[in-house]
Order: structure tokens, then C-alpha cells, then sequence
């Protein structure tokens, strides 16, 4: 199927790129990985009349470490963040086992976490990863980059805090401390699918081996991908239990507002939000040497 | 079985295929690789509606897009005559472009023919259809009613296509009423699609003399040559058919669709070539479907687990035309199998088939026509009786076999099966997958909780129609055929009329001219698809090549060496009678020393023939005298887990039954594609429409093909029976890993489920669909 | 839009709409037929080719003119002159193939998986090849395939 | 897909004067989210043109407006249909409209959309969220014009 026609214009400096989304406003999107853009528009669902070409800017291709942030630039792939030195680390295992289950492998190596964020899909996986992780986003406005909370970035279904005529430049994720570890629970039908349902787990323990910080979010569980808050609040300060595990489950499959459709009914998607968080968590204590 | 300890010269050699180096570098020949000077586009506008009056088509904006050269609409094409298309067995004709109404999401509306892709598609988007909805009808419960009449084209003003039986209808009746035990079930085998990855399409001209080049992507391209020579009353002479390398085609490709239909009037009208490339969603909602048959099996046994009778009552789905690809005699195809490897002494099937507001279809989707729904009724409902009585499902089949003795055995649905050891091959089956330790491990699995099933299919499929006498296609009897022409230095050619999409004809059709006359299956080249140059022939769909053009090239390659014969009684300068065939070379009879190979006979015949008639070559067409019956016993073991309804394959074990074995690696290979196509039917794929008649798998994204990581390894062995009528003795193997499998698939499932109370999920067996129905029986204990 | 991309080592310059995808560039552009187009959505991958020498990309989800002043290596440029590359063997030799279609983008994405991973179980070969689909072989001789490819490039070249 | 959904809203006006709004195609075309055009045939259907966007997927959908105000004032039937991106929306609206106190009235909606074509097939996620839009805002709109 063929896109609808459009203008190109390949960006060679986030400044360029800026000014033309600036210039073009609503009718401009950028490309990014486009991995969900370009089969929109082959579809003719969407049809910009001018893409920002983003993949020339040499300056947007990195995933560094940065103060104790984690930095992903505009293009960084999918795969980038599997292949990463440190994706060995369990402080990082959340982000490795979704690297690993983003959509399909040829497709990792296209597809970019920024534009995954961007996208904001109610089944992505890097919002909830995301959300889990405390991350933020820098967006780039009018009036100067701000960093915005990933709570405030997703907003809605394909809705974020991005508005027209701006572009998100980097991905922030706080860097966990050593008694941390994650772990990134997707049932899908196959490669390829959106997610079922998915949970994304991260944790610290304090010394005595009680729960020092808890991120829990469900993807595929409402409009866009939410944190489960009161699951969080049942973890924190609690040593790990088996009891604990299950009441935090509980209130992800509350939480959890799914639609019906092919993938499945929404007692079967709420009843998998629980299940998967409490394989999360058990994963994440397990990588962080407690068996529940 | 990678490689099988053989004797022989060709047949049972692991050949490395012939076809493969242009594969892997791309020099594939596939229909949309090709390109004519001034070739225009055509994109098709279809209806978003199920049914609908078409009140008005607007061209205007259309033609305004650059590069648009022309729009036709069903009216166009029916001013035409050319507004029907007859379907596949002549009883309903289907529109063209739609006229007057739209009956299914996504029919064809309109043609727009242009200079580019971009433009056609474009030009589709352009063309403005006002439609007024009418009530849709989505499944053939609700059309049974005849509330809403959907063909008033029709003669008979009801839904209602065809009611067929077969059996002895009382007889069945009497002997389940005095049976002793009895199950009833009702089983729907899901409407699927059988996506090729290559999607269909054409490229349509007319030649300086004026004569239809027509490449299209057929499986069948006789079939299709001598189709339009009807419909558009273009003398079969002036129509060529080349059908190139197929991207796979799985029954798909058998259908002639309304795109080439359009292509071939675009050609016409405005003397250009014109290309038609399918879209997938194209594919996927608009070309034949397969399926779609709601089964009411009935089973009647003896306490002790003797059957006693079969009687199964189906409502088919056909769409919003007839298109079923079945032979004309037989509107069920070959639905009669359905007692399979069983010895019932009566049964009785029917089938009711009915228009819904669907796309039209009902192609044998890799399998004989109607075979694997029937395969999937009985060896389901064997389950099901065999849960009923609580007896091991091994036990109970090995007790209703047809026995080895029996061959040919005459079924109670009539059909005379022509061989097979059915015990041997269960016992084969079970020995190698170690079925007492797996119910042993069972056994102290369900006691701890957990959820593991085996599951057994001892299928047996009928395969090679067929004999004219009972199949015909458009009154074309389905018999094939063979050409073979040797050349002087012993090299050849052979072309059948069937047409290969990945079964590796270039390599096993060489093999058995190879066996047959001694010669390198290299040096002989196999070519297809082209209707100037091949024998008529019927095509490649439900197992036919092997029984039929793989008999007639044997029967040609006899021919070949009769005439041989003379001629090396001619060199070896001795009467022909004192001349025989030994070891793959002509001999003196008892004259071990004094021979001729059919290299130095195939030299001669053009360049020492004596007194006799030069060149070698012959020409055989295959009229079988049965069908075949490849059978096999097929092993599922899976474990199913409670809280997310997922169920993992752990072992999958085919033993099949296919007779001579021509190629083990194209077997083998053909047995792995057909069991992952069973695999994806048993839990993926599922073309679904709502209520309202949407469809509701366009796409890949939601029409859903199993990855390598969703595909379970496969094992795989055999037993050899082989067919006793056959030339060679081969029956046919590509659709029976197909056929088998998805019930025992769904048996290993409902296994695992069976302390639950759980007695039948319908395909796809989905993780939703296991976690609810856990649910509801551990609901049903409180 | 001029565009002047290299494939298989090869400069093609030519002017393209925007909307130009990579995969009918290469196919009716170029005249390189051996890149499939089997689905619209990104999910069948016959139309993988290999950008820049490493990264294995769907050519149906991607434009021509974001390939302007790139590598691009299809399955025409796989083989050596007559020498076929060890993963072209590899399918041949292991039966990986039946009807061909999606051959040329598994032999790409297997190419770029090798790159990363030139050891791979067959556990890897599977996940890495779960981007593309196969209608006809159930994917098992294809893993055999990859495995042998790899076994052969390890070996050292021989005189 | 047949998506379904319900709302009530308040009015600060007498039910005269809310009938006399939402029967005139003019100002009830005005009130669908983000319309770009409304072309009103006879008193009761108008044509009607509305930006439709949600992330990626933007475009127009054209629409044809069927209004169906029963005899005695209180019930008003809306009929939608039209469609975009090669795709297909019958949308029926209805409303309740009772008095519910001096210069008060309560519009009681309810709404039922059905998609079909690509927009329901790929965008089945984008198309819910507009039809609700679509339909809940017009409503919400009524009131705010008329408050």
C-alpha cells in the first residue's frame, strides 16, 4: 500500500529539525525509527504532509551515562539498548528483558525508544518500562527544553506532553542503585503483537531487605500505559512475602482498565495484569537473590 | 529422515533441489517482478460495507488524479457481459465488480487504472461511493431464516445453496438409537485463510497479433486458460496462460478473482499491459477462504468401545457467492472420509451449505477438498467417545482400525481405501514418543495439579483426484499429465500440467524420469506453468501432483523406454524381444556384459534409429483408477498453564504414511511446513467477523502466522505402504501434516484439561479461551 | 527527490516522490526483484535488507530517500561471483527453503544476525529470526541452515 | 466494531429553548468537536466536515446529519453516517430531554457508533476515542452555548 504523497525534509541539527517543525506546525510530524508511523501512513490513516527526517543528526544516536542518569538519545534504537555494555546489570534487567521483547528483532533495529514514547501506544512497552522507572523526557518548545516527569508525558492514547511544533530530544532514566533490580512480564500472541497485557517491575531493597523504592506499571491496561500507585504504596517499606506479592497483584488487576478485542476478554487481560505483576516482582527478588 | 538407505538410482534419494540456487540469489521469477513498456496499475475500490445498495459512483474526482487513465464500474463490465464470473464448479457465478449491491466487506467496486502505483492507488481513494446499509447477515444460523434473502439474483429466492448426504441415512439413525453409549458434539472447524506470503496478482496484455498474454499467479493454469476462454469469449487459441514461480499458494491460488478479470478488460480497453498486485488485506478478506464448517458429530460405540455409527450434520458457511472450490459432483468435496481410519459399519454425513454477507471461497487449503474438516470431526470426536467411556484414546482407535487385512477396504461412505497398516504406524508412533512414560508422568502431574495432555490423531486423508469418472472441474475431467522429451545426449525435459509454489516438482519430477530411464536427475530439466508449451492438465492443489502427474510422467517415462527398447535392440543387434531392462541400462537377456545405457539409445535415436521412428519423446495423461489414502499417527504433548491459559508444545512426533517416499528432504520439509500450518490453525489463525460483518483479520498484524519462536520442533518418522495402484507407489504427502494435526492439537489440549470436566474448546485454541474456560469449570465445582 | 544510494556496491542515483519505499526503489528503481513485498504492516519481513553493513531493516517500512547516501545489501549481492555466501549454501544444503519468497529476507536478517552473534544457539537463531515469516518450511530447516552458515564462516579460509 | 456510549447533561435553560437549539441543524452541526464545515440541506439534515486527529492519524471525516426531534419535545434521534480514510462510521445519537426544574433541563444522551473498514481494522483504538469525542462533546457543547 502506498502513502498518501507528502514533503521530506532531512534535519541535520536538532536546531534544523526544531525550526521546520516550528515552520510546519500541525502538518509536520518527525520520523524517527517510524516503525508505527510508516505503516499508519501506508494506511492512509495517517497522512502528514511533511515528515522531519531526524536520522541524519549523528548528535541524537547515543545512550550514555550522565550524573547518575541514563541518557537515550532521539534515535537510539530499540537494539541499542539489548546491546548496551551494562544491559548485563541487574539494575538494568527491566530495560534488558523489554529491549528483548519490543515488537519484532528487525524491527528493534529500526524502532526508537524515544519515538516509542512519543507514539505513546495504550499497549507500548517502553511507556510502562518508562513509568516504572521513574523516567522523564526532554522536550524541546518554543520556550527552551523542559523536562517533563513521564507521569505528565503520557497523556493519552497517542497523546503526550509533546505538542505541535515541538520534538522530544532525550529519555531520562534515574540511575538505580545497586541493591536494584527489574523485570518485564509481556504475554503477547506472537512476536510482533502488541502486548496481551504487560507489567513492568522495578525495585530496590534496603540492608535489612525490605522494599526501599517499588515502580510498577501495567501496559495494554487502559488508554496508555499506567502506574499501578497502590501497588507501589503495598511494596514499599514491606519485606517481601508472599502475601505482599499477591496484595500488590490485586491492586494491578484493579487497576488495570483494558479494552476487549482479539487479543482477549477484559476479566482475562485484568486477571494477566495480576499475574504478570506478580511474576515480575518474584523475577525481580529472585535476580536480586531473595525466593519467594 | 534426512536420508533413507536406498537402491535405487532416483526415487528415495535426499536430491538437493534443483530450483533453489535462483532462490537464494534472487533470481526468483515471481509475478510482480515483471515489468512491460507502458504497464499501467490497476488498484480496485472495495465496499466498507457487508451490504449495501450502491446508490451512485462517482468517477469524477478519480479521473481528475494525474495519471488515472480509466475507471470501470460493475455496470461498465456488466454492459460488457462481462459483469459475472462463473465459480469454481458452475453452479453460482460471483460479480465481477459489484452491481447493483455490495455483498461482502471489501468486494470490488470499482477499477482504476493509471499510470503508477502511486496514482491507481490515489485514483481508488478518489473514486466517492454513496451506499444505503442493508441488514447484514454474519453467520448461517441467522441466513437458515431466509429473513434477509441476499441473492434475489437467484432463481431459488433462499439462502440456502445445497443440501448433500451421503451414507445410509435410516441405517445410521437405527444404530445410534440402539447403541449402548453415544457422544454428540458440535464442532466448528474456523473459517481461515490460507496466505501465501506471496499475495495474488496478474499482469494482463494483448500481443501484436492480438493474443492475451496473460501471467497470473494460478495454480491451475489450464483450468484458468480454458475459464476465460468461456468468459470472455476470447478463442482459446488467442489466450496464453503463464503462471510463474508462485510465493506459495496453498489452495489460494486455485480461484480466478475479479482483478484479473479487471486487468484483463483494462488491457483491452485501453491497449496497454496492465499489472494487478493484491495488498494483504486484500488477500486476507477478499480471495477464497477455506472452512468455515459448524459440525454436529455423533458417534455411537459398544461398551466395550466397538463403534457402531457415524452420523454428522453440517451447516457451511460459503460467503456471498458460491465459490466453494469443490469438484462438480461433489459439493462437499470429499467431506465422506469423515469415518476415517475406522471401521464403522454405517454412517451417514450431510452437509447444508448457506450465503452469509462474507467473502466468498472455500478452497482447499492445503488439504483434498473438505478433507481436513472431516479429518478434524472424527479424530476429535474419537476423543471425545474415547473420554465418554473412559478408555485410553490409543486403545479405542487401535480397536476400530481398519485392519491391515482389510486393504482395499470399502468404506461405509464408499470409498475403497487402497492400503495402509494403521496399527503399525500408531505403534511406531507410541513407541518413539514413549506414550506409557508420558502417561505415567502424567498421572503424577494431575495429581500435584498441573494441567499436561497427549493428544493422538491416526488420520487417514484421500488424496489425487482424481478418477474422471467421479471429478470434474467445469466438466474438465481431473486427470493430468506428462510430456517428456529426451534430447541426444540423454539429457531431457518434462512438463506436466500441474504447477509447482514450493513443492520442489523441478526436483522430483526429474528424480522420477531419473528412476525411470536411468539417466542424472540433473540434466533433466522440469518446466511448468505455461499453457503454450505443457500438457493440459488440472494444476497442483489437494495432494493431486504426485498421484496424477506423478504417475503420468512414469507412465510417459515407460513409453519412453518401450520405444527405447527398439533402438537398443538395434545397437545391441539382437531381436527386441531378447532385450530387457536391467539395472537401469538396456541388456542382452542373460548377457550381463552386453548392454546399452538410455544415454547411448537417446544418442542414437536421433542420429542411428535404423528403420525405426526417430526422436524420443512421449506424452501420457494420467486418468487414476483411484484416489490415494496417505495416513498417519500424529503426537502432541503439551503442558497448559492455569493462570494465563497459555499452552506450550513441548512435543509434536508426525509418523507419516505417504507411500514411496520420491525425495526424504522435500518430504520431511513438507511435512514440517504442513504441521506448522496445523499448529496455526489450531491456536492462530482465525478469520473472524463480527455481528455487523466486519471482518476482523485483515492483517497481518491480527490474521496471526506463527513466528520460529511460537513453532514447535518437529519430529518426524514414517512407515511405507505403498499405493498398490500407483505407478510408483507414491500417495501424496504435502497436505497431510495439514489435515492430521489440528486435532491432535486440540486433543493434547483438551487432555490436559479434562480433570476440569472440560470437554471441547473450538479452534484457535486462544489463551483467553483456555484461562475462561478454567474458570468457569473451577465455577461449575464450587 | 534526487537520491544516490550504493547497493551492493553498486551507485544508483535516481529521482524519487518522497513516498517512495525502499523495498519498490530497489525492486523497480534498481530493477533488483530478488527484495519481496508479502504485507503492509511490517510484519512478513520478505523485504529485509541489511543498511550500512549491519543492521537488518524492513525496506517496505522505510522510504528511499532516508537511504540517500547509504549502503544497502540485498540478496543480489550476497554471493561472491559464483561462490555463494555460506548462509545461501547453508539453505540450500539444509532444504530451508520451498517456495522462496521470504528466502532473501531470512538470508538478510540471518546475515546481520551473524554479525552481532556469530556463534548462535539455536534458541538465538530462533528469536532472531522472529521478525520474519515462513509459510512452508515450519522454520526448522532454516535454523539448521543458519547453523551451518555460522559453523562455516568460522573456519578458517582455506587457500 | 460497535462501540456504545451514555452521558447526561445539565442545562441552566427552560426545555423551549433547549428544543429550539438542538432541532436547528445549524447550530447543532456547530457543535460537533473541531468541524470545519456544515452545510445545512432542509430543517432536518446537514452535511457536515470535522477534523478528526489522534496522534498520528489525522484527516477529515465527511458526515451526513439525520435529525429526528419526535412530535411531543422530548426525544431527539440523530442519525450519522459518512466516513473517511476509505472507511465507513454510522453513528445514532439519541436524547432524552425532560425539564428538571425551572429554566433547567436534563439532556439524558446515549450514543452508539459502528466503524467499518480500515479505520476499524487498524485504528480500532484511535477510531473509539474520536466516536466518543465526537458524540459526548457535541452534547457538551450544546450546553456550554446554551449556559
Amino acid at each position: 500500500m502506498i502513502p498518501a504523497a507528502f514533503d521530506y525534509i532531512r534535519a541535520h541539527s536538532a536546531d534544523e529539525a526544531f525550526a521546520q517543525l516550528q515552520k510546519h506546525g500541525a502538518d509536520a510530524r518527525v520520523l524517527a525509527g517510524g516503525q508505527s508511523l510508516i505503516p499508519a501512513m501506508r494506511f492512509r490513516l495517517a497522512r502528514p504532509s511533511v515528515l522531519v527526517d531526524v536520522n541524519g543528526i549523528g548528535d541524537f544516536d547515543y545512550i550514555r551515562m550522565n550524573n547518575g542518569t541514563l541518557c537515550i538519545g532521539a534515535i537510539a534504537r530499540d537494539v541499542a539498548v539489548e546491546r548496551a555494555s551494562w544491559s548485563g546489570d541487574r539494575r538494568w534487567s527491566l530495560l534488558h528483558d523489554a529491549s528483548r521483547v519490543v515488537a519484532d528483532p528487525v524491527v528493534r533495529q529500526t524502532g526508537t525508544v524515544v519515538g516509542s514514547l512519543c507514539h505513546n501506544d495504550p499497549a507500548g512497552d517502553w511507556t510502562a518500562v518508562a513509568l516504572a522507572t521513574r523516567a522523564s523526557v526532554v522536550v524541546r518548545g518554543k520556550s527552551g527544553s523542559r523536562t517533563v516527569p513521564i507521569d505528565e508525558f503520557l497523556v493519552d492514547s497517542y497523546t503526550t506532553a509533546v505538542s505541535e511544533g515541538e520534538i522530544a530530544l532525550e529519555a531520562r532514566l534515574p540511575v538505580p542503585d545497586d541493591r536494584s533490580a527489574g523485570s518485564y512480564q509481556k504475554i503477547e500472541r506472537k512476536v510482533g503483537d502488541f502486548a496481551t497485557a504487560a507489567a513492568a517491575v522495578q525495585l530496590s531493597l534496603n540492608a535489612d531487605g525490605t522494599i526501599r523504592t517499588a515502580g510498577v506499571a501495567l501496559s495494554a491496561a487502559g488508554p496508555c500505559a499506567v502506574r499501578v500507585e497502590e501497588a507501589e504504596r503495598l511494596l514499599v517499606g514491606q519485606k517481601p512475602t508472599a502475601d505482599v506479592i499477591r496484595a500488590a497483584a490485586a491492586a494491578a488487576a484493579k487497576k488495570s482498565a483494558p479494552q476487549a478485542d482479539l487479543r482477549g476478554s477484559i476479566p482475562y487481560k485484568k486477571n494477566l495484569a495480576g499475574v504478570l505483576v506478580a511474576r515480575g516482582l518474584r523475577q525481580a527478588l529472585g535476580r536480586l537473590g531473595v525466593t519467594i | 529422515m534426512s536420508t533413507q538407505a536406498t537402491d535405487r538410482h532416483a526415487i528415495g534419494v535426499a536430491m538437493k533441489r534443483k530450483e533453489d540456487p535462483r532462490f537464494i540469489q534472487g533470481k526468483g521469477h515471481y509475478i510482480d517482478d515483471l515489468a512491460f513498456p507502458g504497464m499501467l496499475y490497476l488498484a480496485l475500490v472495495r465496499s466498507p460495507y457487508p451490504h449495501a445498495e450502491i446508490k451512485n459512483i462517482d468517477i469524477a474526482d478519480a479521473m481528475k488524479v494525474p495519471g488515472v487513465k480509466a475507471v470501470i464500474t460493475g455496470k461498465d463490465l456488466d454492459a460488457a457481459g462481462l459483469g459475472w464470473l462463473p465459480t469454481f464448479h458452475g453452479f453460482d457465478k460471483q460479480m465481477v465488480l459489484a452491481i447493483g449491491k455490495v455483498l461482502f466487506q471489501y468486494q470490488e467496486v470499482a477499477a482504476v487504472f493509471a499510470e503508477s502505483r502511486e496514482a491507481a492507488a490515489d485514483g481508488a481513494e478518489a473514486v466517492q461511493v454513496d451506499y444505503a446499509p442493508l441488514p447484514v447477515v454474519a453467520d448461517p444460523f441467522t441466513s437458515k431464516t431466509d429473513k434477509v434473502l441476499l441473492r434475489p439474483d437467484r432463481e431459488q429466492k433462499t439462502n440456502h445453496i445445497f443440501h448433500w448426504e451421503v451414507g445410509d441415512k435410516d441405517a445410521t439413525a437405527r444404530a445410534l438409537a440402539s447403541s449402548p453409549r453415544r457422544i454428540k458434539e458440535r464442532l466448528w472447524f474456523q473459517r481461515c485463510h490460507p496466505a501465501p506470503l506471496e499475495p495474488c496478482g496478474c499482469v494482463a496484455y494483448f500481443d501484436t497479433m492480438g493474443r492475451l498474454q496473460f501471467h497470473v499467479t494460478s495454480q491451475a493454469p489450464h483450468v484458468y486458460r480454458t475459464a476465460l476462454a468461456l468468459v470472455t469469449g476470447i478463442p482459446e487459441d488467442k489466450i496464453h496462460v503463464i503462471s510463474p514461480d508462485l510465493g506459495g499458494g496453498f489452495g489460494n491460488k486455485v480461484p480466478i478473482y475479479p482483478g484479473y478479470v479487471c486487468a484483463i478488460v483494462g488491457a483491452l480497453k485501453i491497449g496497454r499491459p496492465v499489472k494487478w498486485i493484491e495488498t494483504r488485506t486484500e488477500n486476507l478478506t477478499s480471495t477464497g477462504f477455506a472452512r468455515d464448517y459448524h459440525m454436529d458429530v455423533e458417534i455411537g460405540a459398544t461398551e466395550d468401545g466397538r463403534v457402531t455409527a457415524l452420523h454428522v450434520a453440517t451447516t457451511a458457511d460459503h460467503g456471498a457467492f458460491d465459490a466453494a472450490a469443490d469438484p462438480s459432483k461433489y459439493p462437499a468435496g470429499i467431506f465422506g472420509i469423515v469415518t476415517g481410519s475406522y471401521a464403522f459399519p454405517v454412517a451417514h454425513a450431510e452437509v447444508d451449505a448457506y450465503f452469509t454477507n462474507k467473502a466468498p471461497g472455500g478452497i482447499a487449503y492445503r488439504c483434498s477438498f473438505r478433507v481436513t474438516e472431516a479429518s478434524y470431526a472424527i479424530e476429535r470426536g474419537m476423543d471425545i467417545l474415547a473420554d465418554e467411556l473412559g478408555m485410553d484414546a490409543a486403545e479405542l482407535r487401535s480397536k476400530n482400525f481398519v485392519k491391515k487385512e482389510q486393504f482395499p477396504y470399502p468404506s461405509a461412505l464408499g470409498f475403497t481405501y487402497d492400503s495402509g497398516d494403521y496399527q503399525k504406524t500408531l505403534n511406531l508412533a507410541l513407541e518413539k514418543i514413549g506414550y506409557k512414560q508420558l502417561l505415567e508422568e502424567q498421572a503424577e502431574k494431575r495429581a500435584r495439579g498441573e494441567l499436561m495432555g497427549i493428544g493422538i490423531s491416526t488420520f487417514t486423508e484421500v488424496v489425487g483426484a482424481g478418477p474422471s469418472k467421479h471429478f470434474d472441474i467445469l466438466g474438465i475431467k481431473m486427470f493430468d499429465s506428462a510430456e517428456i522429451r529426451i534430447h541426444p545426449t540423454g539429457a531431457g525435459i518434462v512438463r506436466t500440467g500441474t504447477k509447482s509454489q514450493g513443492q520442489g516438482h523441478e526436483t522430483t519430477w526429474a528424480q522420477i524420469v531419473a528412476e525411470e530411464l536411468g539417466l542424472d536427475p540433473q540434466t533433466i530439466m522440469v518446466e511448468e506453468g505455461d499453457t503454450d508449451t505443457a500438457p493440459y492438465g488440472l494444476g497442483t492443489y489437494a495432494s493431486r501432483s504426485t498421484p496424477t502427474a506423478g504417475a503420468a510422467i512414469a507412465m510417459a517415462a515407460r513409453r519412453i523406454r518401450e520405444k527405447a527398447r527398439k533402438i537398443a535392440a538395434h545397437l545391441l543387434e539382437v531381436g527386441e524381444a531378447d532385450v530387457e531392462w536391467k539395472d537401469y541400462k538396456f541388456q542382452v537377456k542373460g548377457v550381463p556384459s552386453k548392454t546399452v545405457t538410455m544415454k547411448d539409445v537417446a544418442f542414437a535415436a536421433y542420429t542411428n534409429m535404423a528403420q525405426n521412428e526417430p526422436g524420443l519423446e512421449a506424452t501420457f495423461y494420467y486418468d487414476p483408477p483411484n484416489m490415494t489414502y496417505p495416513n498417519g499417527t500424529y503426537v502432541a504433548v503439551v503442558d497448559v498453564d492455569r493462570d494465563t491459559g497459555e499452552v506450550k508444545v513441548r512435543r509434536f512426533l508426525a509418523v507419516d504414511d505417504c507411500g514411496t517416499i520420491i525425495n526424504p528432504l522435500v518430504v520431511e520439509g513438507q511435512i514440517h511446513g504442513g504441521l506448522t500450518e496445523g499448529f496455526a490453525i489450531a491456536f492462530m489463525q482465525e478469520v473472524q467477523y463480527d455481528a455487523e460483518g466486519n471482518n476482523l483479520n485483515t492483517n497481518f498484524t491480527d490474521y496471526l502466522l506463527p513466528t520460529s519462536l511460537e513453532t514447535p520442533h518437529w519430529e518426524t518418522d514414517k512407515t511405507v505402504t505403498p499405493s498398490p495402484h500407483h505407478p510408483i507407489g507414491a500417495k501424496g504427502v504435502g497436505e497431510s501434516p495439514n489435515v492430521g494435526s489440528p486435532a491432535a492439537f486440540v486433543n493434547a489440549v483438551i487432555d490436559a484439561l479434562s480433570p476440569l470436566g472440560v470437554r471441547h474448546i473450538d479452534m484457535p485454541i486462544t489463551r483467553d479461551k483456555v484461562w475462561r474456560a478454567i474458570q468457569e469449570a473451577e465455577q461449575s465445582k464450587k | 527527490m534526487k537520491v544516490t544510494v550504493t547497493v551492493n556496491g553498486t551507485v544508483y542515483e535516481r529521482d524519487v516522490q518522497p513516498r517512495t519505499l525502499l523495498a519498490y526503489f530497489l525492486r523497480e528503481d534498481c530493477g533488483l526483484t530478488g527484495t519481496h513485498v508479502g504485507c503492509d504492516t511490517s510484519s512478513c519481513g520478505c523485504c529485509v535488507v541489511v543498511l550500512d553493513g549491519e543492521r537488518a531493516v524492513k525496506s517496505c517500512n522505510m522510504f528511499a530517500v532516508q537511504a540517500d547516501g547509504h549502503q544497502i545489501l540485498t540478496v543480489e549481492g550476497l554471493a561472491n561471483g559464483a561462490t555463494l555466501h555460506p548462509l545461501q549454501q547453508g539453505f540450500w544444503d539444509q532444504h530451508g527453503l520451498q517456495c522462496g519468497f521470504c528466502t532473501p529476507g531470512m538470508l538478510l536478517t540471518s546475515y546481520a544476525l551473524l554479525k552481532h552473534n556469530p556463534n548462535p544457539s539455536e534458541a538465538d537463531i530462533r528469536e532472531g529470526l522472529s521478525g520474519n515469516l515462513c509459510r512452508c518450511t515450519g522454520y526448522q530447516n532454516i535454523v539448521k541452515a543458519v547453523q551451518q552458515a555460522a559453523g562455516q564462516m568460522h573456519e578458517p579460509v582455506s587457500a | 466494531m460497535n462501540l456504545e456510549y451514555r452521558g447526561t447533561e445539565q442545562i441552566p435553560a427552560g426545555l423551549d429553548k433547549v428544543w429550539t437549539f438542538v432541532t436547528d441543524p445549524e447550530k447543532v452541526g456547530r457543535c460537533f468537536p473541531d468541524v470545519i464545515d456544515v452545510v445545512v440541506q432542509d430543517p432536518t439534515h446537514f452535511d457536515a466536515v470535522v477534523q478528526v486527529g489522534v496522534g498520528p492519524v489525522r484527516g477529515k471525516f465527511k458526515l451526513k446529519v439525520e435529525l429526528m426531534p419526535d412530535a411531543a419535545k422530548h426525544r431527539l434521534d440523530m442519525k450519522v453516517s459518512g466516513g473517511g480514510f476509505g472507511s465507513a462510521v454510522d453513528m445514532t445519537a439519541g436524547a432524552d430531554i425532560a425539564e428538571s426544574g425551572p429554566g433547567a433541563t436534563t439532556l439524558a444522551w446515549s450514543g452508539q457508533a459502528v466503524a467499518r473498514g480500515p479505520i476499524a481494522a487498524v485504528g480500532g483504538r484511535v477510531l473509539d476515542a474520536q466516536a466518543q469525542k465526537l458524540i459526548g462533546q457535541a452534547f457538551a457543547t450544546v450546553k456550554e452555548r446554551l449556559s
